[in-house]
Formats: C-alpha cells, structure tokens, sequence
C-alpha cells in the first residue's frame, strides 16, 4: 500500500493490539483471560511482522503461536489445578522485581534494536519481494547446520518433554479428577 | 506485497464486521424475553452440577506437545521444500544436499516419533501393563 | 497483476483522472475495492454454504431411503434461507454462567480464522484476492485462528459438553494439521513455491498433468490430505467435537440463533476450504484444458472475461465435486472413537504423509521431468485412476442390481429412481 | 471414572503378531470398507424413497391406518361416564382430573369437571382398562398440536352436567371412537383466544398465573369455565 501515513497508522494500530494483548495477560485476574489475551500479542505482532514484508515470519508467527503454543498453554492453564476457583487466580506479586526485570528487558531491547537497525526506518520499499525463497536457500547453504541442529533440538525436546509429562501422568493418576474415562 | 497483506487486513477486518452487524441487525427483530431458566447451561435437562471448568485428561496437553514440535518443523521444512526444486534442477549436484538434508530433518523427526510410539504415549487409552499400576 | 490492483488502478485513472502512483488518495480506492471483494467473496460462501447444506440433506435422505426437506420451495430449495431466517429470528441467549467476553468473542474468532483463508483461493486464472507468496501456509495459519475461536466457545460456555467439544475440537484440529500439512509439502515440492496461483501454474488442464496422476505418492498425499482435510473440517467420521449421541452438540451447544449460525457458517465454509485446497493442490485448480494460462493472460476484452467465467466454473465444479464426496462419505462411515482418531493421525498419517512427502522429494531427485519414466508413471497412475473408477461403478451397479429383482417381486415397483428425480 | 473391578490385562487387545503385517493390513481395510460402503451409498442414490410423504401423498388419513388397538390422545365419552374415578384412581401420573358435587336445587350428581392432560399423559392405558362403562378410551388420534402449553389440558366437561344413572346396558352407544376428539382437536389452537402465553408467565410457575386473570382457568372456579362461546364448546350433546 503507498502512502507512509497509512503504514504508521497501520503501525499504531498493530502495536496497539499487541501491547493490549500484553497487558491483558499482565493485568487479568483470570488466568484463563490471560491465556487467550496472548491471541492479540501474538496475531498483532504477526501484522508487525507483515509490515516490515517479512512475510515468511509473520506466518510461522501465527502458526506457530497461535495454533501451536497458544493452544499448548490454554490446554495447560485448563489443567492446573484450581483454576476453577480463579477469577482471583493471578495474583500479582513481587511489583519491585518484576519491574527490574522489565526495565533490564527493555534496555536489552533498545540496544538490539538499536544495534542492528540504526535510527533509519525500515520500511522502504513500496513493493518488497518475498522472503521465502531466500530463506530456504539461506537454510540450505549458509545455515545447513543450524538447520539440522534444530531437528535435533526438536528431538531433545519431544523426548524430554513426553518423559516428565507422562511421569506427571503416571503420578497424578490416582488422583481423583485424573482417574477419568478418556475423553 | 503489502498490497496483498492489506487484503489480508481487510478481508478479516470485513469479516469481523460481517459477523457484529449480522448480531447488531438481529437486536431489532429476535425477540428478548430473558428467564433464569433459559439462562442455565445444558446439561440433559437436569440442573447443572458444578461448574464446568475443571481439569480433564491429561492426554491433550501431550498431544498438543507434540503437535508444537511438528508445527516448528513444517514452519523450518516448507521453505526448503519451496526451494528444494530449483536446487535439484541445478545440474552440478548439489541439488543432492537439499534432498539429504530434508531426509536427515525427517528421519530425526521420525525418530521422536517412533520414540513416542514406543513408550505408546500415542494410545488414548494406555494398557495396563501390570495390575499395580491400576488407580 | 493481482486484479484488485488492476481493478482499482483503473478506478483511479477513470473517475478520478489521476495516476495511481502518486495520487495521494489511491489506498482509499483500494481499501474501497478490496472491501467489495470481501463482500464479493462473502456472497459466495453464503451462496455456496446455504444450499449446500439443503443438498446434503436431500442426499442424506436419498441414501437413507427417504425424501429430505422439500417443504420450502419448489422441491424445498429454500430450506436454507427459511433456516437462515429463523436463526436470525431467535433469541440471542448468554448463560449466566458464562465467561462472557469470552462467549461472545469466540463466533468473530471462528468466523474470521475461516473467512481469512478466502484470501488465497484461486477461484479462476485471475479471480483470487491476493496471491500470497506463503498461500498453503497462510491458509494453514489462519486455520489456527479457528483452533482458537473453538476452544474460546468451549471454555466460555462454562458447560461440560462445550468444553469437552471445544477440547476435542481442538485436539483434533491440531493433530490433523500435521499430516495435511505435510500432504500439502509434497505438492509444494513439485511446485516449488507456496503460492496457490503458481501450484495451478505448475499443473495443466488435463488430468495427466494434475499432481494426483504424476506419481503414487502423489496419489497418496492427495488420499491422506483428503483424509486430514475431513477431520480438519469436523466432518464424520472425525465429527467427534460435535458427537450427537456423546457431547450433544459440542462446543456450540449453549450457542442460539444467529451466534449459532456462525458456528455453523464456518463449518459449511469449511468444507469448501478443503475441498478448494484439495482441487488446486492435486486436482489442477481452475486450469482449462487446453488453454495455457498465458493464453488467458494475453487475451483481451469479452474472450479474458470469458475465460476467467470458464476458469471460475470449473474451479467450483471440481471443488463441488469434492464437497460431495465429502457429503457422501459423511453418511456412509461410522463415528470413529476418539483413541482411533488420534491412532489414526498420529499412527498412521502422519508417518505416510512424511513418507509420501519424501518419496516424491526421492522422486524428483531420480527421476526426470518429462523423461520416459515420468510419463509411464504418469499413465500408470491414470490407469490406477481409471481402474479405481471403473471397480466402484461396476461395484455400485452390482449392489444395485442385487436388490433391484427382490423388490421388484415384493413391491411392484421398479427400484429404479435416478437422482435427477426428486421426490 | 474409577473402575470398580480391576480388569485383568487384557492380552487379546495387544496388537497381533507380526504387528508391521498388521499396521498395512489396517491401511488395506480402512481403504477398501470405505470402498465398499461408498458404493453402497452411492447405489442407494439410485433407490426409490421408501417413505412416503406426509400428509401430502398418501392415500388415506394415516389414523385409519393405524392398528385398532393404537393408543393415541384419551377421550371420554361423557354419557356413558358414571364418574366413579376408577380412572382418576388408577392414573400412575395423576393426568386425569376429574370434579363433581351435588346440584342443591335437582339434587342430582353433577360432574363439572374432567381435565385429561395429554401433556402429561404417558399412555400406558390403564384408565382405559380400568373404565367399566367403556367411556375413557385411546383413540387413533396422534396430531394434537397446540400453540400453549395450557391447552394440553383437554376439558371434556364445559359446563356442569348430570352424571349418568342408566345400567351400563341402558346406556348410548359408544360414540364412533375419535368422533368427540375430532371435534375438539380443531379447537385446540382457539381455546383460550384472549391469552398470549409468554415464557415468563410460564416459568414463574402457579404464583404470578393465579394473579393473572387471563390465566388458564384454574380448578378453583370449575362452573365459571362456561367462558367458551357454543361454537367453539366441544361438549357432546346432553344426555336424556
């Protein structure tokens, strides 16, 4: 789309949303509103994503996120325990910390951006070509071994992470809520 | 390329706007006649018992960790695969390492796979193995 | 060109007399013109999913040996529009119970993730909204949306049956997004891009040179993506989300009236989705046969029109084609449980769809294009093809004939009543 | 839920020998019953319906159809009722209401009420069995649609008429079975013109309806009920 002033609203709009997001997770009192309050950080920075004509990123952003971790963790918030006594379930505690935490967050944030960027605007190009093609050919020359690294990450993962959930199964299988029929 | 991610935009954007004015529109013409009783959740017939927001099996959450690790691996494999071609059309061969490495990638993947299989965390329902592990 | 550009530009140099490249306001015209294409696109899942869901009635009863809605209209044709209306009629009921933000909010979520995959389909050789570089994965993307939307539903009714629906709705989708996706990725490797117009590209208008006749692991991935597509659509025998007899309704079931339809709107969309993406991914998209899509390109005035009319038909004459086997298949085969579900995905899809995936990768990497084992291949699986075809008519004419003598000896009447007979 | 009996292991649900013969074997049958069954279906698209419309295309009413014995919506036939609440009685639901007193003037027994809810009734024809003057019976009817939930209450007493006092012998015949029904059926949907039924009215149970003068007429005021116009009265003839 040409005009810049659309791309800044367009910007405002998409930032907006995921802040929103953001603060909801932060904020809510219900976990479970936490949890799909994440659906607007991830899908706004998606757009942002888009904007920059990132296009690939963008996807894999919603993909990933939306359909993979953000159902991952709603499956998980729904398996806590007590969360039906929750509207009071996040509670908010260490103020102090977390907003250290937060600040040194930023900081770090400021300086990457700053670093790789510089203070120019990104957006250039009125019609930028697509990303696919060159990050497959990146994946396939320059990183063949981070690629395959991955895989093997992706491994390490699936093998740890069935192991402690299926002892946690095992475990909490004489509990009373677990001992249920499959559903 | 923006182009086409502004329809994207607006496309959703639309549709979200289809779906408020259709339930806006529908204000002025469905009735409104509010009653405790239809405000009850459905449950047979008979009066809700508790709430519904308890825990349930365990076995989605599984699912859903190994549906994130597939998901990483089609989001990494699709754009090799949308290259992949071009490599093997190349004629100095090396369109051979594009074919290996989408082999190693899924042969490793597979490999988690069986490794899941084997300890039959994809079976629903588990078979007891031995009478001890009954709850 | 994407033809909403072409088509705003246009509107631009015409009403306004100004270029479109500089003229300040030109993304108002194509905010304006896209918009209409949004409503366009609207238009046709409401045409398309209204009478679609009194077909399937129609043909359900005409498998259960019975007659279907035929009240409304002439052979009740109208039945949707009697049902749309009545929907739109009904209170619009919260539970008290409820989480409500999250109640309401769950039909945008599930009717937008649907509708967003509207964006890619290639519905003629230049009738398609924007022609994303990422199409398949797009479309895999914004199904998520719908993951999302299902599970809000569930969680926001604050009932069990709506839970257990949106869980296994949930469950389900993602699981089968493994296998389709990695059905899709042999087709991509054929194609060598992920846009939807270049996969059509890559095919031709005959069916030698559809992706589903190249290779047998073609053929399988389009099997086993047809398979996922189903169970990503909710679709019996996967319709476990919304199992009758089990979880009553499933996600939807404290939704009433026009909230309700938007459940059931997408559904119906749905279909159409995957049986869109079935048809330009393996079964050659809107191609005509005959007609190279630079031939359409270049034509000018009435005859472009005219192809993108016939391109558009035979898009959605394949598309239909797949709905109702879709239909058929939905009142032929049981309910599967829910471990067989996951067996099935987990246990025997996605392994095949990986091995599909890599035995055309093998395939591609051995064989050549256009070389003399290719094109055996090719005949050999139109023949499969062909075989298959033949065996289920020949089956479907045996079964036929094995009751036609029985009930005409009880009845007195010819068994015979062609589909084109309504009753 | 937690299995009371420990299930023994279960060694037929392993998976078979040769467990890799078995993995293709299932992707074999999978492929050729869902063959098969498709071309069933599809075979029965080529089959002549074997419903037949209703009501339009058939022949006859489907009452007379049915069996003689089919139990449909009750009827009384009131000059054959000796109001001996045999039926009222023997009611496991309690659908069968039925009123009567002493007229101070005749000095005669006078029935002035017999309320049978169809909404209630479960059809299990014990009234039936149990009347000796052969006047409660089932009819063939089964169409009894009605627009409010009240109405579901059949009155086959309007207004307060003399019991009986002939021999089951001496009395009428049985008028034709389904004959009175008939006649009152199409009365059902205007039984009560003046009363629009909301759901709030419904719910708030007997309460806000007793307040409510165009509510159903209640047992309370059984002689008052002569409301309905002679048009609309179902009433059978009075008896002799």
């Amino acid at each position: 789309m040409n005009g810049s002033i659309v791309q800044v609203v367009l910007f405002y709009l998409l930032a907006a949303l995921a802040l929103t997001g953001a603060c909801l997770v932060a904020f809510s009192r219900s976990i479970v509103h936490s949890a799909f309050a994440l659906l607007g950080t991830f899908v706004g920075v998606a757009g942002l994503y888009a904007l920059l004509a990132a296009d690939l990123v963008a996807i894999v952003q919603v993909m990933v996120y939306v359909g993979g971790v953000l159902i991952l963790i709603l499956f998980a918030v729904m398996l806590t325990a007590r969360v039906d006594e929750g509207k009071e379930s996040n509670p908010t505690v260490g103020k102090i910390p977390g907003l250290l935490a937060m600040l040194a967050m930023a900081g770090l944030l400021v300086v990457t951006a700053v670093k790789a960027f510089g203070p120019r605007t990104v957006i250039s190009e009125a019609n930028p070509p697509s990303t696919v093609s060159p990050i497959g050919n990146l994946l396939l020359s320059k990183y063949v071994l981070p690629f395959e690294a991955i895989s093997v990450l992706l491994l390490a993962v699936l093998l740890g992470a069935v192991t402690i959930a299926s002892g946690r199964m095992r475990k909490g299988a004489g509990g009373k809520q677990e001992g249920e029929a499959p559903r | 390329m923006h182009f086409e991610y502004s329809v994207v935009l607006i496309y959703l954007t639309v549709s979200a706007v289809i779906v408020g004015l259709a339930l806006w529109l529908g204000r002025f013409l469905r009735p409104n006649l509010p009653d405790p009783q239809k405000a009850q959740i459905y449950e047979c017939g008979e009066r809700p018992i508790g709430s519904a927001w308890f825990n349930f099996n365990p076995r989605f959450y599984l699912i859903a960790l190994v549906f994130i690790v597939f998901d990483a691996e089609i989001a990494l494999t699709f754009p090799v695969a949308t290259v992949a071609r071009g490599w093997i059309a190349r004629s100095d061969g090396t369109g051979w390492v594009a074919v290996v490495e989408i082999l190693l990638f899924f042969v490793i993947l597979l490999a988690a796979l069986a490794y899941v299989w084997g300890k039959g965390e994809l079976d629903w329902s588990r078979e007891l193995t031995s009478p001890e592990e009954m709850p | 060109m994407n033809i909403m550009h072409y088509l705003a530009d246009l509107l631009v140099r015409s009403l306004f007399k100004a270029d479109p490249a500089t003229w300040p306001y030109t993304w108002i015209a194509y905010a304006v013109v896209i918009g209409v294409g949004a409503l366009l696109a609207f238009a046709f899942v409401a045409i398309f999913a209204g009478p679609v869901t009194w077909i399937e009635r129609r043909i359900a009863g005409r498998i259960q040996s019975r007659i279907g809605p035929n009240r409304n209209g002439p052979q009740g044709c109208l039945q949707w529009l009697a049902d749309g209306i009545k929907c739109w009629l009904k209170e619009d009921l919260v539970p008290a119970t409820a989480d409500k933000p999250l109640y309401l909010a769950a039909p945008y979520l599930v009717f937008t993730g649907m509708f967003g995959a509207f964006v890619v389909l290639p519905f003629g050789a230049h009738v398609i909204a924007a022609d994303l570089n990422v199409g398949l994965l797009y479309i895999l993307a914004v199904t998520s949306l719908v993951v999302v939307g299902l599970l809000m539903a569930g969680w926001g009714s604050n009932s069990k049956w709506a839970l257990f629906g949106g869980v296994r709705s949930a469950a389900q989708l993602v699981s089968y997004e493994v296998p389709s996706a990695f059905s899709l990725m042999a087709v991509v490797l054929m194609a060598g891009t992920l846009s939807t117009q270049g996969i059509v590209g890559a095919q031709g208008g005959w069916p030698w040179q559809w992706f589903v006749f190249r290779n047998p692991f073609l053929f399988a991935a389009f099997i086993m993506y047809f398979i996922s597509a189903i169970a990503e659509g909710n679709r019996t025998p996967f319709d476990l989300p919304e199992a009758e007899s089990e979880i009553i309704a499933g996600y939807n079931i404290e939704y009433s009236g026009m909230r309700f339809l938007f459940f059931l709107f997408a559904e119906w969309a749905n279909m159409w989705i995957m049986a869109a993406v079935a048809t330009l991914a393996f079964l050659g998209g809107w191609q005509i046969p005959g007609i190279s899509p630079e031939r359409i390109a270049e034509a000018k005035g009435w005859t472009f029109v005219g192809w993108q009319a016939l391109s558009f038909a035979i898009f959605v004459f394949k598309g239909t084609c797949l709905v109702f086997t879709i239909i058929q298949i939905r009142w032929t085969l049981p309910r599967l449980r829910v471990d067989q579900l996951m067996i099935t995905c987990w246990k025997y899809l996605v392994p095949l769809s990986m091995g599909s995936a890599t035995g055309v990768l093998l395939l591609m990497a051995l064989v050549r294009e256009g070389g003399i084992v290719d094109w055996v291949m090719r005949g050999a699986m139109l023949l499969v093809g062909l075989l298959v075809a033949g065996a289920y008519i020949r089956k479907v004419r045996a079964t036929f004939m094995a009751d036609r003598d029985n009930y005409k000896k009880m009845e007195g009447r010819d068994l015979w009543y062609p589909p084109y007979r309504l009753p | 839920m937690v299995p009371t009996v420990p299930p023994a292991v279960s060694p037929h649900r392993r998976p078979p020998r040769g467990t890799v013969r078995a993995y293709f074997r299932n992707i074999r049958l999978a492929l050729s019953t869902a063959f098969d069954g498709m071309s069933v279906t599809m075979s029965y698209m080529f089959r002549r319906p074997l419903t037949i419309q209703y009501p339009d295309k058939i022949d006859k009413p489907v009452q007379e159809m049915l069996p003689e014995s089919y139990r449909g919506v009750l009827e009384v036939d009131m000059d054959r009722c000796t109001v001996c609440l045999q039926c009222q009685k023997i009611c496991p639901l309690g659908c069968i209401n039925i009123e009567s007193c002493k007229n101070p003037e005749t000095g005669n027994r006078e029935v002035t009420k017999f309320d049978i809810d169809i909404g209630l009734c479960m059809y299990c024809g014990l009234c039936a069995e149990t009347c000796n003057f052969d006047a409660l019976d089932h009819t063939r009817e089964f169409e009894a649609t009605v627009t409010t939930p009240d109405q579901m209450i059949l009155h086959f007493v309007e207004k307060p008429r003399e019991v009986t006092k002939l021999k089951a012998a001496e009395m009428p015949v049985r008028k034709h079975k389904g004959s009175i029904l008939q006649k009152m059926i199409p009365a059902f949907g205007r039984r009560h013109p003046q009363e629009v039924w909301t759901p709030t009215a419904y719910a708030a149970a007997p309460v806000p309806a007793l307040k409510a003068p165009t509510a159903t007429p209640k047992p309370a005021a059984p002689v008052a009920s002569a409301a309905p116009s002679a048009a609309d009265s179902p009433t059978p003839e009075q008896a002799p």
